[in-house]
């Protein structure tokens, strides 16, 4: 557990070394972002029906660009070893190298996702529930991600393998995300949709540390 | 936890070896048979639906393939969590003989779905359907498993790893399956005309338990024959598995 | 038998299913039977080769 | 620390890697003070068998027991007796030379201490680089500053993977120390690699692992 702190650190740390990566990952959030409104034909009224749909399926995307960096640099340079090696439980490892990562990569996007929402058109409760549904729903994601990551970190190429396992396990959480949005969008109680997300992330941060951690021991050869 | 012994000396490989290599045919030829049978029934015997008429015929192939599909994952996932928990290599062979089976037979009953589909909702697919949606799901939890396997050189890392992700993915089918369903009851999407079913009759369903029964049967003859050449892959240290590839050169 | 054929106008989903399904069972039939005989054959030639070549770990001191 | 005690003990080691069989049945032991030295030509599995006694790769058949215990059993006290140097440095390069150090210190469950960090930097030949990105160092300082990381944090059984690479004369030199004075305190290590003309001066006898042609 002591370890574990100790690994988070050093993870922002690096990341914050990395720099490069946050700024081209918010960039990449906004821009595609704002690809899709002009694709879109820049209707106020399609907008505002496609925005929770778009910002959430494009904050996916942008966190599957920074998802290779969970373990494959450790990989890479011998550090995995290392912390494998060390008497923590993988579990923490795997919960502390996610935490970090959404820090980085996640949050950003659940501070920036009102701004964009408000340029699609979202207004009132929506542009509250739209940044909820992100903040419950993106560590689950990356959670799910650590698996991934962690199963594919030997591959040289496994990035497209990672994004291929990642996205059909993340469908629930894009769906409950979205819906939740539409539904506050249209004036209605979004209580349900974000309670799920609720209990899909409390339930990923309690079952999927082990599965990634049981991964990293599995991959390490 | 330990294994009941039974199932220890079941699980030996040069037993399962052998014991498979004996049923293997036998449940081969008489599933088989029993598609032949199910097949005429099906196509020839059952009478036309009064709603639907001949294109219901279909669903002779269809439900037995989705009805695999999801089995033969559950036989994934369970083999793997099995493997996993008592680090058996049969599990894991078993596991990894399925995978290919079920990602057949899940492709098979999606484009079996989708030409019932355009007769019935007049469309291929309908994204609103939770069953199409999460079969889609599963074909690709499938490609992974076994991508993921086939990409890894080491074959017991393999295993492991494949393994925890057929047991991530078997948890989270049921997720999906939901969500997607809660999903389309709320979507206001193009509203699917699917056809109260009626009481099937018996005349069209025995043919349909026939189909299943063999479709059954034959799946697993095929499985058996796959789990075999994996047993032997992954036993390759052992003496009696030199002695089965020489027998039957 | 044209009747039968043309299946009430559905003629071309329902052949096709039943195509596509006799395909895979004979593609999955072929495929495992001959995944287990090039893995009988690879187990052979690796056992009449590699035998003599395969160095043991052994103390020297 | 019992000086007679067994501290490494293998049985019946059996290792594939793909479809090459490595060992089969190899059977070993490490008394505390004594030095395994694993020789062979490229590919003849030195490192498979180093990660197999570190539990990173997993054995067809056979069991590893340090200080009589399996990795299965207790994986946390099994890895707390274990010191690793992989062929890789294991460093962040993006970091400080301290930050590096401190970070394998806190992996082996040693809180930094900044007095300790420098001395084992001095003893490294590496004084006064601590603020310096691990980035900017040579691979030979790197290696200087992984095995530091190792002594400071002080395993008894240390498992090396060419520990030598990218060291200069001195550097080896130093090296020689360090592993006289770990196996004198008891330790015992293995180690993997080429040029091996380590000289001990143990109690206890060095054992010689070479691949038979």
């Amino acid at each position: 557990m002591r370890i574990g702190l100790a690994v988070l650190r050093n993870e922002f740390l690096i990341y914050f070394k990395k720099w490069i990566h946050i700024i081209v990952n918010i960039a990449f959030f906004i821009f595609s972002t704002s690809l899709f409104s002009l694709v879109a034909g820049l209707e106020q009224e399609l907008l505002a029906e496609w925005g929770a749909g778009v910002i959430w399926v494009v904050a996916l995307l942008s966190m599957l660009l920074a998802m290779p960096l969970l373990f494959q640099p450790d990989r890479e340079d011998g550090t995995l070893d290392l912390m494998l090696l060390s008497a923590v439980d993988p579990a923490w490892l795997a919960l502390a190298k996610a935490a970090a990562n959404w820090c980085v990569f996640g949050l950003p996007l659940v501070l920036l996702s009102p701004l964009l929402g408000a340029s699609y058109g979202l207004e009132g409760i929506a542009l509250l529930v739209l940044p909820a549904t992100l903040a419950l729903g993106t560590p689950a994601l990356i959670l799910l991600a650590a698996v991934a990551a962690a199963l594919t970190a030997g591959l040289r190429r496994g990035v497209g393998l990672l994004a291929l396992l990642v996205l059909p396990l993340a469908l629930p959480i894009l769906l409950f995300g979205v819906r939740a949005t539409e539904l506050a969008a249209d004036g209605f109680p979004a209580g349900a949709p974000l309670m799920m997300l609720g209990a899909f992330l409390l339930a990923a941060l309690g079952l999927l540390p082990w599965a990634a951690g049981a991964a990293l021991r599995a991959t390490a050869n | 936890m330990r294994l009941p012994n039974w199932l220890h000396k079941f699980a030996s490989p040069p037993h399962f070896y052998r014991i498979a290599a004996r049923i293997e045919p036998w449940m081969l030829w008489s599933g088989l048979a029993a598609i032949a049978v199910g097949a005429f029934g099906g196509l020839l015997l059952a009478p036309p639906d009064y709603q639907q008429g001949d294109a219901y015929r279909i669903i002779y192939f269809h439900v037995p393939a989705a009805y695999l599909a999801m089995q033969l994952y559950a036989l994934m996932a369970i083999g793997s969590a099995i493997g996993l928990i008592w680090r058996m290599k049969l599990a894991y062979a078993i596991a990894a003989a399925a995978a290919p089976v079920g990602l057949a037979f899940t492709g098979l009953a999606l484009a079996t779905g989708m030409l019932w589909g355009k007769p019935m909702w007049g469309a291929y697919w309908s994204w609103g359907d939770a069953r199409l949606t999460s079969v889609l799901v599963m074909f690709f939890l499938y490609l992974g498993y076994m991508l993921l396997h086939a990409s890894l050189e080491e074959r017991s890392t393999a295993d492991r790893a494949a393994g925890i992700l057929a047991v991530v993915g078997v948890v989270n089918l049921p997720i999906i399956k939901f969500s997607v369903e809660w999903w389309s009851s709320l979507h206001q999407g193009p509203t699917i005309s699917r056809l109260a079913a009626p009481a099937i009759t018996w005349d069209m369903l025995w043919p349909l338990l026939v189909m299943v029964a063999g479709s059954v049967l034959f799946s697993m003859a095929v499985t058996l024959t796959r789990a075999r050449a994996e047993v032997l892959l992954r036993e390759r240290s052992a003496r009696w598995v030199r002695d089965a590839a020489e027998a039957c050169a | 038998m044209r009747e039968f054929l043309a299946m009430g106008g559905y003629a071309a989903f329902v052949w096709s299913c039943v195509g596509l399904s006799f395909a895979v069972f004979a593609g999955l039939m072929l495929t495992a039977r001959r995944r287990l005989r090039s893995v009988r054959g690879r187990i052979r030639i690796r056992q009449r080769n590699a035998a003599p070549d395969e160095g043991s770990w052994e103390l020297r001191a | 620390m019992n000086l007679v005690s067994t501290m490494l003990e293998a049985r019946r080691l059996t290792i594939w890697r793909g479809e090459r069989r490595l060992c089969r049945d190899l059977s070993f032991s490490l008394a505390s003070g004594s030095l395994l030295l694993l020789q062979g030509r490229n590919g003849s599995g030195k490192t498979s068998l180093l990660r197999c006694l570190a539990g990173l790769l997993p054995l067809e058949s056979g069991t590893v027991e340090l200080n009589g215990i399996a990795f299965r059993r207790d994986p946390a006290r099994y890895l707390r007796c274990l010191g690793w140097l992989g062929h890789k440095d294991g460093l962040k390069t993006e970091l400080s030379v301290h930050r590096n150090l401190a970070f394998r210190l806190r992996l082996a469950g040693l809180a930094g201490k900044a007095g300790k960090e420098d001395e084992l930097l001095e003893r490294a030949g590496l004084k006064g680089l601590g603020n310096r990105a691990a980035s900017q160092l040579s691979f030979g300082q790197r290696r200087r500053l992984a095995l530091a990381g190792l002594i400071g944090a002080a395993p008894p059984v240390w498992l090396l993977d060419e520990p030598d690479a990218n060291l200069d004369a001195q550097g080896r030199e130093w090296l020689q120390r360090e592993l006289n004075s770990h196996l004198d305190a008891g330790g015992c290590a293995v180690l993997a690699g080429h040029r091996m003309e380590w000289r001990v001066c143990g109690p206890a006898p060095q054992l010689i692992l070479g691949i038979a042609r």
